[in-house]
């Protein structure tokens, strides 16, 4: 049995391509329960972050800082009454957040974590994002449209149309992003995820600095068209609480509405994690082509125990900055324990990467190996999440029409600007 | 199926069993006492002045359709992408041929306003 | 986007007038014209406001505002109450400008009585107003800017307003309805160390604005969503009887404390801001720019404080002349209006509360035509109203 | 190492390798049928689109399943995700609660079922057939290449024109028409 | 539109009981416009007793410091009140109390003496719309219009006096403000404006019945048959 695990931890393509349906599996139910903690977590940290941005506090009083509040909150939900107008559609009203679910979730059956870490690599993988991610538009319009309400129906066509629109901008960022994948020796791109990390690893390149500023610009026509996408600040038009107090789920409440949240916040990990992977060069960490020496290779290797120690450090603050009341103290006994936790997984990450450390192909090094690519995956999606955040603390919110003149009339010209540049350029290099 | 597609449809499974399954025990254990008002359609605490299934404005289908065929010209995109450097100068032009027949068209209806959203 | 054709009553009487709600079928491939409720339960109609807005898409045709949700009678108990007895009851229309509305029921009361608050109570009440001028104002951007989608300005804005209340609480105790004037002068002789606090909050203050205004003046989304959005021309607002902020935000220089001095605003120097399209940019910068005139006018008053008695002589039982009074103020929404008709005795005979809001409320169909829905938003907050006082 | 594992990837650059293949198709086959029965059926518009759905996605498994993953994704981004959200906007355009106490069948349905038996015909024809009516050629693009043999055949390959390069400029000429339609049927005052 | 002055045979009928009692010297307030404010009430010529009538309360204590001046109306003269005495004759009284201005005008003048004013003195800006109700007199109400002319920064009050279910000429086609004001009249007195686009009850409910302001509507009354059947409180309060 721990030669089976062992295997896989060692295998070098992903379970899909190697067949292995049970392995699959795993990773799929890893992926389904890693999301969802991960949407928790965002949502702490949204509301933690949000609460600073504006001079107080947020959540702090389930668990130490608040840290149990998304738990609270799940089961809060679980508890609520479920609110089924009767002039919705039932069956409509019942099956719209399960679209949307399906559609954000299952995109993540192609989202490299690492050469290996993934579900599975598609010759069509970016593709195949782009088209299931769409889907989700289903889900809200059809949601909007159960409800039979004025402002479920408002608020649905609204995020529709306006996913739509930017969808369009969003593709041909994508197109310029996959021509640069063809600029090799074969002459031949890919559309596959792992296969565009791999080209910016071969190219030497993060695509976002290729034939600046034309990737950068491609860059951030994505990264605009994503924030619109999900319908996140300043593009919330679709749940613009002032104006259509909650958008196509007004109607919706407890578990059901919650649904809509986590794919939501589901959705969003995935389109940073699809800027990740096609322009800051997904599971690579900094500069691999410059520091290749295998000093370097080990200092890499070290940031996720580090990162985890320091997260483990400021937990060790916020006990000792506690109130010395015993009211505190089962918060202080919590937050103690839960240093300590983060403590233990920096000093395994840490042995990990001074046991994987010899480059040579034995399991420990490819396990740490493995878990580098995670963290620098995670690390550059996560810095997406923060700029979600701090969106949604910084701006006003864009009128309807202003929105769609953006997406139509600035993001789509752009767009279709830089992939023929992008076209001529690379025309005029090879 | 080829081997590497498989996942997808665990996927789905797995989201399509769970969250139902999510769904099942939760309304065994919450609460459920509803009354009329509380089953109305929200419209601020007014009785709707008539149904929601009215027909909505005819922008939104304006913007659909144009999604629609810059979608297609998007798709249309992707394999020219993937083979852009092997194709060289003759798929460049290809394309910005196709590319400039659609921008006349965009250039239109920039034009005729089809674009402004009021 | 102002349908008038430069004030044309007939224009704007008819603007004014009610929505006609039948929506007849429409031929083929048009859309129907939609009735939507916004409010009374709605985030962003500031309280228990019922707008009913008849939309094609997200187009505004016509709006129609019901309101009434809030009233309480204000005028009948102030019938049935002794002139002293009804000061506490108008702190409890604006709720938020509570001195604004204590100061203009005793000037007009005192006005009626021919009595004169002592020139040290003048000042006290001039601070205290301009200070709950900045809380108003401040409340205001604050909700203001989260209809329009920026949540942060909110918890700063709260954030300072709680300077001034603190300063409120410390003088009379309350810190929203404050009953801070008494007919005749003040009730309240300062505490110790007032001015160190109000000169304080004005060092502390300073900054503030400019952080308010770094988050949103030049703010390229604040600017689209504000530029152009609800346009009142001069003529229109004049017409309307809009007041306040709104009606200099059209370029009208007019403010009750330059055009008719009260209290003793006549010895303070300072600006009155005004703007020049009437949108809802303009009434944001007015804003801001009276906060500054605010805190110039408070420094001007608080040094210059005379010793002296902060009470007129005022009789126990207060039983003014037989007659009528017309007495108004410039509170921080606009004109606020009391009229009093005594029949010698110790209760008003008639007491009519001149509300800014309910006034300037009436502009809002005339400001939101053929705008979207997120604008009305922005429009309902820009006037500024507080349902307390709209429906009394 | 896991042989298995590595013999797997092996096999990864010439071509997967199937996976219970009846089982998918029947169960991808008999969900589009039963789904495009209650399109037809459902009297509902904005279930019938919802069906539609699962037929359009059942069919893009059959693409999978054909090793035609490029066709697949363009399956799913242009019909599923594109024309159903165009559909549904049509749908609420029209008066869903109206129509649908409309009579459903019309007096033209035996043209309708005609029609139908004769592209089963065709269907059948295609069945016995078989292999003759299609060149062998067609059926050989590799999982692995999809999308590049399709780049081949769209645009040529090395300077030379591909099969379908004319077709694919008309193309354009024809999403020109649709937007051009699209506009001045919407937009009747321009 | 009763464009041609009638001359109401009586003089303006008396002034309500808060108008008028007691001695002379009206001083004028604090409130002095800063603008050419026309000739006021500085000249107090004598006394003109508008109307017997009047409580003739003993000023209880009225409190001027100084002197005990109680204030009383005096005469308004001034340029444009001699223009409109001129034209409506007896229709019309000006009166000036502690420095402010009002006319007394008789119903059948109202809408043209209101045009005027504005059109023509530019008192542009209709401050409010309000009305007072005296259950005593025959006729019962006073409606009050207050305006204001930014020109000349100055205030005045029009007032009228009309008898209950009497109704009278909207300003809302004069100055639109006063839509939702007359509005206000209505619902809280039930006095009627001819003309205006759409009088209903602005404050309460549209089925309420009864007018809350008037004096004989107590202050804990309320239309309980309205309260049981649309909030479903049984006892109506």
């Amino acid at each position: 049995m721990p030669n089976f695990v062992m295997s896989y931890l060692g295998s070098t393509v992903t379970p899909g391509q190697a067949g292995n349906q049970f392995w699959a599996l795993m990773y799929v139910l890893i992926i389904f329960a890693g999301v969802s903690v991960a949407v928790m977590a965002m949502n702490w940290l949204e509301r933690k972050a949000l609460a600073h941005f504006q001079i107080r506090l947020g959540p702090m009083r389930v668990g130490p800082h608040g840290l149990l509040q998304p738990f609270a909150d799940a089961l809060k939900l679980m508890l609520k009454e479920d609110i089924i107008p009767t002039e919705a559609d039932q069956f409509v009203f019942w099956v719209a957040p399960l679209i949307g679910l399906l559609a954000s979730f299952t995109v993540y059956t192609v989202i490299p974590f690492g050469p290996s870490q993934a579900v599975s690599d598609m010759n069509i993988g970016i593709l195949f994002m782009l088209g299931v991610s769409s889907l989700a538009v289903l889900g809200i319009v059809v949601a909007g449209w159960a409800s039979n309400s004025h402002y479920p129906l408002i608020g649905a066509l609204r995020s529709s149309a306006q996913m739509v629109s930017y969808e369009v901008a969003m593709g041909l960022a994508v197109v310029s992003a996959v021509l640069m994948t063809s600029m090799n020796a074969s002459g031949t791109g890919t559309l596959s995820m792992i296969g565009i990390v791999q080209a910016q690893q071969q190219q030497g390149i993060w695509f976002i600095f290729k034939f600046f500023p034309l990737g950068f610009i491609a860059f951030a026509i994505f990264a605009i068209a994503m924030v619109a996408e999900t319908n996140r600040a300043p593009f919330d038009m679709a749940e613009a609480e002032s104006e259509l107090t909650a958008g196509y789920h007004t109607e919706y409440s407890g578990l059901r509405w919650s649904l809509f949240m986590l794919a939501e916040y589901a959705a969003m990990i995935a389109v940073s994690s699809i800027a990740v992977t096609l322009w800051l060069g997904g599971w690579m960490r900094p500069f691999p082509n410059l520091l290749q020496a295998p000093a370097w290779e080990f200092i890499f290797s070290l940031f996720p125990g580090l990162t985890f120690a320091g997260l483990a450090a400021i937990a060790f603050i916020g006990t000792a900055r506690m109130p010395a009341q015993s009211f505190f103290r089962v918060q202080r006994i919590g937050l103690a324990v839960f240093a300590a936790l983060l403590g233990f997984i920096a000093l395994l990450l840490l042995v990990i990467a001074v046991a994987g450390r010899t480059a040579d192909t034995s399991v420990a090094a490819r396990f740490r190996e493995g878990i580098d690519y995670v963290y620098w995956f995670v690390l550059k999606v996560a810095v997406f999440m923060y700029l979600f955040i701090w969106y949604r603390a910084t701006w006003p919110r864009y009128r309807f029409d202003q929105l769609m003149r953006i997406g139509w009339k600035v993001m789509l010209p752009i767009a279709l600007g830089v992939l023929m540049l992008t076209a001529i350029v690379g025309v005029i290099v090879s | 199926m080829p081997q590497n597609y498989v996942p997808i449809f665990l996927f789905l499974a797995v989201v399509g069993i769970l969250i139902p399954f999510t769904l099942a025990i939760a309304s065994i254990i919450r609460t459920q006492s509803p009354n009329r008002v509380k089953l109305m359609p929200y419209e601020c605490g007014i009785d709707p002045y008539d149904s929601a299934r009215g027909r909505y404005t005819i922008r939104f289908y304006i913007v659909a359709i144009l999604f629609v065929v810059f979608d297609v010209e998007t798709v249309f995109l992707f394999p020219w992408a993937v083979k852009f450097k092997a194709l060289g100068v003759f798929g460049l032009i290809e394309m910005l041929v196709f590319l400039g027949i659609l921008i006349v068209g965009y250039v239109w209806i920039w034009k005729k306003g089809a674009l402004e959203w009021v | 986007m102002s349908i008038s054709e430069k004030g044309n009553p007939n224009a704007l009487a008819n603007a004014v007038s009610n929505l006609d709600l039948d929506t007849p079928e429409k031929p083929y491939l048009d859309s129907n014209e939609l009735i939507i409720n916004m409010g009374p339960q709605h985030p962003a109609t500031h309280g228990v406001l019922r707008v009913i807005l008849k939309l094609d898409g997200e187009k505004v045709l016509g709006t129609e505002c019901v309101i009434g949700y809030l009233h309480r009678g204000v005028e009948k108990i102030a019938e049935n109450r002794t002139y002293t007895m009804f000061n506490p009851y108008v702190d409890r229309m604006d709720y938020c400008a509570a001195v604004s509305n204590g100061l203009g029921y005793c000037e007009a009361v005192e006005k009626l009585m021919n009595v004169e608050a002592p020139a040290r109570a003048q000042y006290i009440r001039v601070i205290l107003t301009e200070l709950n001028r900045i809380a108003s104002h401040q409340l205001w951007l604050g909700t203001h800017a989260l209809d329009i989608g920026a949540m942060t300005p909110l918890f700063y804005t709260f954030r300072d307003r709680e300077e001034i209340l603190k300063i409120f609480e410390r003088y009379c105790g309350a810190r929203l309805t404050t009953h801070a004037f008494r007919i005749g002068g003040c009730q309240y002789e300062t505490y110790a160390g007032f001015e160190k606090d109000v000169t304080n909050f004005l060092s502390f203050f300073a900054p503030k604005i400019d952080e308010y205004e770094a988050l949103l003046t030049t703010n390229r989304i604040w600017l689209e969503r504000t530029k152009n959005v609800g346009v009142i021309s001069a003529a229109d607002a004049i017409a309307l009887g809009v007041t306040g902020p709104v009606l200099r935000a059209s370029g009208v220089k007019w403010d009750l404390r330059k055009a008719q001095p009260y209290a003793n605003y006549s010895k303070f120097d300072f600006e009155i801001p005004i703007g020049e399209n009437g949108d809802t940019y303009d009434r944001y910068l007015v804003r801001m720019e009276e906060m500054r005139q605010s805190m110039r006018i408070i420094e001007q008053a608080v040094g210059g404080i005379p010793e002296g008695p902060i009470m007129g002589k005022v009789p126990k039982v207060i039983k003014p002349p037989v007659g009528e009074i017309y007495h108004s103020i410039e509170a921080p929404k606009g004109e606020l209006g009391y009229f009093i008709v005594s029949d010698g005795s110790t209760q008003p005979y008639r007491l009519r509360v001149r509300p800014p809001s309910f006034v300037n409320l009436q502009a809002l169909d005339i400001m939101v035509r053929g705008l979207l829905i997120a604008d009305v938003v922005a429009v309902i907050g820009t006037i500024d109203i507080v349902l307390g006082e709209v429906d009394r | 190492m896991n042989p298995a594992l590595n013999s797997a990837a092996a096999t990864m650059n010439t071509g997967m390798a199937p996976v219970a293949t009846p089982w998918f198709f029947y169960a991808l086959a008999g969900a589009a049928l039963i789904s495009a029965l209650f399109v037809i059926t459902r009297r509902n518009a904005v279930h019938s689109a919802l069906a539609l759905i699962v037929t359009l996605l059942s069919v893009a498994g059959l693409y999978l399943m054909l090793y035609a993953p490029f066709v697949a994704g363009v399956q799913i981004i242009v019909y599923a995700g594109g024309i159903m959200v165009l559909f549904l906007f049509v749908i609420m355009l029209v008066n869903v609660e109206r129509s649908s106490k409309e009579r459903q069948f019309n007096r033209i349905w035996p043209v309708g079922l005609a029609a139908a038996c004769a592209l089963m015909a065709l269907f059948v024809s295609a069945l016995v057939k078989g292999r003759a009516l299609f060149p062998e050629r067609l059926v050989k693009l590799s999982e692995g290449t999809n999308t590049q043999d399709i780049a081949k055949a769209l645009y040529g390959d090395a300077g030379r024109m591909g099969q379908y390069t004319f077709a694919f400029e008309i193309a354009s000429l024809l999403l020109l028409v649709a937007i051009l339609g699209a506009v001045i049927m919407t937009k009747k005052k321009i | 539109m009763a464009e041609e002055v009638k001359t109401p045979a009586p003089p303006p009928p008396p002034q309500p009981q808060p108008a008028k009692t007691g001695p002379s010297g009206g001083p004028e307030g604090e409130k002095k416009p800063t603008a050419e404010k026309p000739a006021a009430a500085e000249s107090a010529a004598p006394a003109k007793p508008a109307a017997p009538a009047g409580k003739s309360d003993v000023p209880a204590k009225a409190a001027a410091p100084a002197k005990p001046a109680v204030p009383t109306p005096v005469p308004w003269t001034s340029p444009l009140v001699e223009k409109y005495r001129n034209q409506y004759g007896s229709g019309l009284e000006a009166l000036t109390y502690l420095g402010q201005n009002y006319l007394s005008v008789d119903r059948s003048l109202i809408p043209d003496i209101l045009r005027r004013l504005r059109e023509d003195e530019q008192f542009d800006y209709c401050v409010d719309v309000t009305a007072a109700h005296y259950p005593k007199r025959e006729k019962q109400f006073d409606v009050i219009w207050i305006l204001y002319s930014f020109a000349r920064n100055e205030r005045m009050r029009v007032k009228t006096q009309i008898a209950d279910g009497a109704s009278i000429a909207s300003a809302v086609s004069i100055w639109p403000t006063a839509n939702w004001l007359e509005r206000e009249v209505y619902d809280m007195f039930g006095i009627r404006f001819d003309g205006h686009p759409d009088l209903k009850r602005i404050l309460l409910p549209d089925g309420w019945k009864g007018y809350p302001l008037r004096k004989d509507y107590g202050i804990l009354q309320q239309d309980t048959e309205w309260v049981q059947i649309n909030l479903g409180i049984e006892s109506g309060q």
